[in-house]
């Protein structure tokens, strides 16, 4: 199992995504005779072991069932509990692109955080790129490193520093990590409460030879401000803060209600009311096609909530009977609705360049 | 126009008042809806309970806290903070303080271990014993000074999550309510928290686009369909003030108007503004008319008293279904406003005749796919100019100098508006400039732009001069 | 013609909107003698006064036509040319809505601007509401003064005023425009470069008697952060900054492009090919059902555009025949497309109450 | 993972060097893509013209200056000041001349009438004379100085337009720009301002999330329908970087990669990379196989010349058909990445046995109507898990401090895409948990949740445990 490059089969060992549910993705490590146990069913470990990844896995109990899947940085943030300093796909694949983060670039990370964005940048900077993260909280960094060797993230160092008082400089950077016994980041992403702080440390460690990009992540409009003083004021160039929206929807399907289905089941219901009715009333009626009274008479007028409204998903022709989304004896327009939890913000990203002298 | 104002209140929006239902907006952003009846005590659960004459005579938007024997005590807003002098960490900080705390934050951060709900070390039998107990004023303040005080990590906190952790508290536990007005919004409010889908995801924001949209304003006289239970009706009446009227067409046997219940209208003049008609009323105007006349006075004098008032309830029940069905023959109507899960692309042509020249026409759906068959369908039509899908969203800001940011989450809705003008089409005569003169243009092609009502974008026409 | 209700037939005086287009809607004002001269035709005042309200009308020279519409505010705000400081209904009609103007509320606006927000005031208020607008900038002022008095705005009283150095106070109130000799506000507008210092001047003209709602207009978040702090020292409550984001859609088809076709397309491409070539090659040919050498080569390996793309409109059997839209011998599906240039700000708006404390 | 960095460069992506294309970025925002031969020069039209040479050895993002006889000066940034201590209305303002700004701009505001071009009394005559006259390295500047001294009302302005005013006039006529490297975001945004409809309204935010949903990097093997003539392509190619492959699959008889003119990369590792096919190839594979047999050596040794050359050519071509299709009949691919206008409903399912378990599966759509109709698809063809339509917009901010906004408009596009994960059901044998058991769970409603993988809210799994 890699970030790195797909797999085809599962063996022992190998870290799997079990897809219990859109809001249920739990990372396991395939280990004999260990058991994953849900809600919707128990699945063996020993049974994983030679599966395809991708496939369906039905419980040892003869019900419910997973999905096996391969770990990619996408599916990984997701399978991340729901707690702070997650940088979701909508955010880091826009940095990535517009920062042009491919094979091979050097990328500067602080802080490390959930590492979601660590995995991100690790695939798409490959086996020829590198990725300096730093994270300053003791815990976090010990959880991240441990999770960066279980994940074999070889292209990734993580440092356990406070880079807004100590700056980015490694002392001993192992060989296949530095560049003329330099970092050289071609790339920088701030994820910290106080990047203006930590920007003046940049310069020992960004390229000499090309130019930088950066990607400062803050939520709240204060530090934006900050930010860009200090960038313009460090030498950075075309700053400009963005803000992405991230929306997902979901396929459903609504009833076609007709007006004719409703004149239909008016209809009904006043000739079922008009022969359960004595012909008790006072009511001088004339020959002709006009309607009775006492098909529209009704004693208890205060009761205005007898029948209850049509909504999604109700038998047209009558109050109450529920129709399963789809039924293929109705009639259905496809429509797509937006998750019932929005992100209506993640942080204010402000980018900018660095860009050394021309060598003479 | 009248030279003073004499607007008679069918209700007091002013002033909080006996015999009417209020909004109560409650610290955990919840919303309750309560009706103030004398010598009534009103119930928030967890939050206390209180005597409703305490409120009364203060404006609506008051803020009180509950103190002993359910009196309240009126206080200058809901986040007030008591004794804010006393208090370190209280939530007003200066802009410099604020700085300081971006800056070190870093540092105070890093020797903080998660903080989850396992540090809390007061159970829940501790709390419901300190508010048993408590029968003083501040009981909320102290239950939540018990509570840091017994939180272990509390101290290592950073000031930010301190105050988050004290707004949050504070908001479950301090006996603190605001009483509102239950204008249009606040009743779109209390069922948005309540019952999302029986208002088909209607948003505030949405809510006012139709009702601007729709030219909404006392005296008018509009086509009505509303599936909410009378939320789009309420705010429509609420914008008229006693002045117009409305047909409400609908497909039941009776209407669905339980949103209105706590609109607090006087009877008759609920029923003199909103007529309503069922669909078969409304397409089979001929056959649905109720055939009645009245008896002579010497019939009448005739008949039994319980047949007496038989025969008046079923007179003035016919006489009011046939005006109404008369009232939608004549049409003309000012606006269509129609908030409907019906399939409007078949329904749609019967309903047009009904509204008057230039008038518009609104048509909300939660599903933006549903507008666009129906935009189609009117672009067919001709009878609708300028059909538009209109969606409009508030972004909310959590507005504190210093920490200012949009709202993290929201709740994902808010529906959609289909949006145009009611036009009479020439039946004949009528040569689309690039239609019918293509050839004239092909010859000279720096003659005449095109020209397509519904969808072209051209420039704007020379100006106007005498001829 | 009246904001306050619809009329049915054009008279002379009227103002009429002359809808040419969705760009092009053009305010005229009814005069026997005059024409309307548009590029799409030639409309003569006279045979405008008579016709209803909402009628199409074709051009005096056979062709071209234009409708006649009633004013509202929602259509006087997109017939405004696209100048600056027009409120436009996304924010008007929330700004209305949040703060529960209805008939008979009395309000309170500056700057008037172009005045495309106190028309939406004026309907919604009616003639039991009042609207006390003011601007600073004479011309302005003196347009806007005239356009409300064209328009019959009665319930409306513009002032010539800054009101950040100099307050809202009206010496001599219209008698009719007077509650109690005062304004008496219920709701605030403030459209100003610096509202902060105009909130203060604010106590005096509000209502003494019930709570009072405000809406602060600005573009920049700093203007919001000196407001909200203006706010917060005046004794308002409830603040909370917002923005509206207003997106308008139409409706479209877009051809279905089965892959049948595009197999039969390659198919008959191939086929007339190797009937058009001789038979040159030096191909060892199987008898079966593979095909030939013939039908794939193609000497000219570097013209790689000599194929175009298959977009919108095109025919999906050939290269460059255009379908029209919605051609009815092909399948089609509707679509929503964005209109092409959207709003993405028009200004932060920030709300906050007044209540005043309760008379004893 | 080698012990050092070797990546081979396959072009210059740090410095800017002849025999490249490169896009150079205008003070008008406007962007061109120039070829840099050596001795060449490129025009950029009204900014003027310079030499190659000049701008060759400097990083790129370097920014110049176009001076006399066609050089250019480097410059720390496009819109930086020559002599900003000289100049009154410098765009660097403090903090608190900022403040004051917002304090009095009502009262400077106060005697300004409406600014448009009739105040201007410089003709374009007097412009054209001064661009040709003068020679100096300041010209751009001294016209702008000549423009305000020639302005009426230029003194009566507010700082604010004042400085809107400047900063027009310099994106007119500062005979700046900005050399840069051409990265999938630079090719695409060539594309978005020059022609929109040709990219499908893709936006640089939805590019990026196609690639990171689509699990593109160094090594991979991808499946690619691509109709933007190569953009799509290249961003792909560039984060590849040298490393793994793609068969793209295409409607005609030649693949269209104009947007790869611009790419730079050799022609052998573009053609070793990027392997093509269209349709007919891969829906009919046995069919479309090219029948060819190499002849033996002494046969080839008899032919002419140019017999050889063509046989040659021939067998090349046959040998690369085949082996595409057997590629594409081997499938296993790394991801579909799909960016086309043909109907996905009918196509989708042929397409789907050749990606590999587990891998992403992303199509794109100008048109959320569109991948609506491709998720249900997908909704009940069960090889597709969890498909979502997603959308992703950015909004880029007018970034000045003491002027922060959003930018007032934007073009309208972006598109959407539909992102799923191939996944293998089992045909039989599995039963959801409350499909199966809904009988028993109506017994006993605690026992067991519904599960429908694609469409359930549920919560999370219970703890692995070691059975």
């Amino acid at each position: 199992m890699s970030f790195y490059q797909y797999k085809d089969y599962i063996e022992e060992g190998d870290i799997v995504l079990a897809f219990i549910s859109r809001q249920a993705i739990k990372p396991i490590t395939i280990k004999k005779g260990e058991q994953l146990n849900t809600r919707y069913g128990h699945f063996q470990h020993d049974k994983m072991i030679g599966m395809k990844y991708g496939e369906q896995m039905g419980g040892a109990r003869g019900y419910g069932f997973i999905y096996l899947l391969h770990p990619t940085p996408e599916l990984w943030s997701i399978s991340l509990p729901h707690r702070t300093q997650i940088v979701y796909t909508p955010d880091s694949s826009y940095i990535i692109q517009r920062l042009n983060v491919t094979s091979g670039t050097r990328v500067i990370e602080a802080g490390t955080g959930s590492g979601s964005f660590t995995h991100a940048f690790a695939r798409t900077t490959g086996l020829n790129g590198r990725v300096f993260s730093y994270e300053f909280h003791e815990p976090r960094y010990l959880e991240a490193k441990k999770e960066f060797e279980d994940h074999n993230l070889e292209n990734t160092l993580i440092t356990h520093r406070d880079v807004c008082h100590h700056g980015f400089e490694i002392e001993t950077i192992p060989e296949h990590f530095s560049s003329n016994g330099s970092i050289e980041g071609d790339v920088v992403f701030l994820d910290l409460p106080s990047p203006w702080t930590a920007i003046p440390h940049l310069k020992k460690v960004i390229s000499t030879t090309n130019r930088v990009g950066i990607c400062c992540f803050s939520p709240c409009i204060e530090q934006v401000d900050k930010t860009i003083k200090s960038l313009q004021e460090n030498g950075w160039i075309n700053i400009e803060m963005t803000e992405v929206a991230g929306r997902r929807w979901e396929a459903r399907k609504e009833l076609v209600r007709d007006i004719k289905d409703v004149v239909k089941r008016l209809k009904d219901i006043q000739s079922r009311k008009g022969q359960g009715i004595e012909n008790r009333r006072n009511v001088k009626v004339q020959a002709g096609e006009k309607r009775e009274f006492s098909e529209v008479d009704n004693d208890d007028d205060t009761d205005d909530q007898k029948f209850e409204n049509l909504g999604k998903g109700y038998n047209p022709f009558g109050k109450g009977i529920r129709v399963k989304e789809g039924d293929e004896n109705y009639e259905w327009r496809n429509v797509t609705k937006i998750e019932s939890e929005i992100k209506t913000h993640t942080s204010y990203l402000t980018f900018a360049y660095y860009v050394p002298s021309k060598e003479t | 126009m009248s030279s003073d104002i004499e607007v008679k209140p069918v209700k007091n929006e002013k002033v909080i008042s006996f015999n009417q239902h209020v909004l109560i907006r409650l610290p955990s952003e919840g919303v309750k809806i309560a009706y103030l009846k004398e010598e009534g005590i009103i119930n928030l659960g967890k939050f206390g309970s209180f005597q409703a004459s305490g409120v009364v005579g203060y404006n609506f938007g008051q803020s009180f806290e509950i103190i002993e024997d359910e009196n309240v005590n009126p206080i200058s807003f809901i986040g007030e903070v008591a004794d804010a002098s006393e208090r370190e960490d209280t939530p007003e900080l200066s802009k410099d303080e604020l700085t300081m705390m971006f800056s070190n934050s870093a540092e105070n951060n890093q020797n903080i271990i998660n903080i989850g709900s396992k540090v809390q070390q007061l159970s829940n039998a501790d709390i419901d014993e300190l508010k048993k107990s408590g029968a003083s004023s501040n009981i909320g303040q102290q239950i939540i000074e018990k509570m840091i005080s017994g939180h272990g990590g509390f101290d290592k906190k950073t000031i930010f999550s301190q105050q988050k952790y004290l707004k949050r508290k504070q908001q479950k536990f301090l006996r603190r309510f605001t009483v509102e007005y239950i204008g249009s919004s606040e009743l779109l409010e209390y069922f948005i928290v309540k019952d999302l889908p029986r208002v088909h995801g209607i948003s505030e924001e949405t809510l006012g686009s139709i009702l601007s949209y729709g030219n909404i304003r006392p005296g008018g006289n509009y086509l009505v369909i509303d599936e909410t239970g009378g939320v789009v009706i309420y705010a429509m009446l609420e914008r008229m003030k006693g002045e117009g009227s409305m047909v409400v067409v609908h497909e039941n046997e009776h209407v669905n108007f339980s949103a209105l219940k706590y609109a607090d209208y006087p009877e008759d003049l609920q029923n003199e503004m909103v007529k309503t008609i069922n669909w078969l009323q409304f397409l089979e105007p001929e056959n649905e008319k109720i055939l009645w006349e009245d008896v002579d006075d010497e019939e009448f004098a005739n008949m039994k008293t319980s047949k007496k008032a038989q025969y008046e309830r079923r007179s003035k029940r016919a006489n009011y279904i046939n005006s109404v069905i008369e009232v939608a023959k004549k049409g003309n109507f000012d606006a269509l406003i129609c908030v409907s899960t019906l399939h409007l692309p078949t329904l749609l042509p019967e309903i047009l005749p009904k509204i008057g020249g230039s008038r518009p026409i609104v048509v909300y759906s939660q599903f933006k796919e549903l507008l666009l068959d129906t935009q189609h369908c009117m672009m067919s039509d001709k009878r609708v100019l300028a059909p538009s899908i209109i969606e409009t969203r508030v972004r909310k800001y959590q507005t504190i100098p210093g920490r200012l940011h949009p709202l993290m989450t929201s709740r994902g809705y808010g529906g959609y508006i289909l949006w145009g003008t009611r036009v009479i089409p020439q039946e004949s005569g009528i040569t689309a400039v690039g239609r019918g003169i293509t050839k004239k243009r092909k010859e000279n092609p720096e003659s005449t732009p095109t020209q397509e009502a519904d969808t072209t974008e051209t420039d704007t026409p020379e100006t106007t001069t005498a001829s």
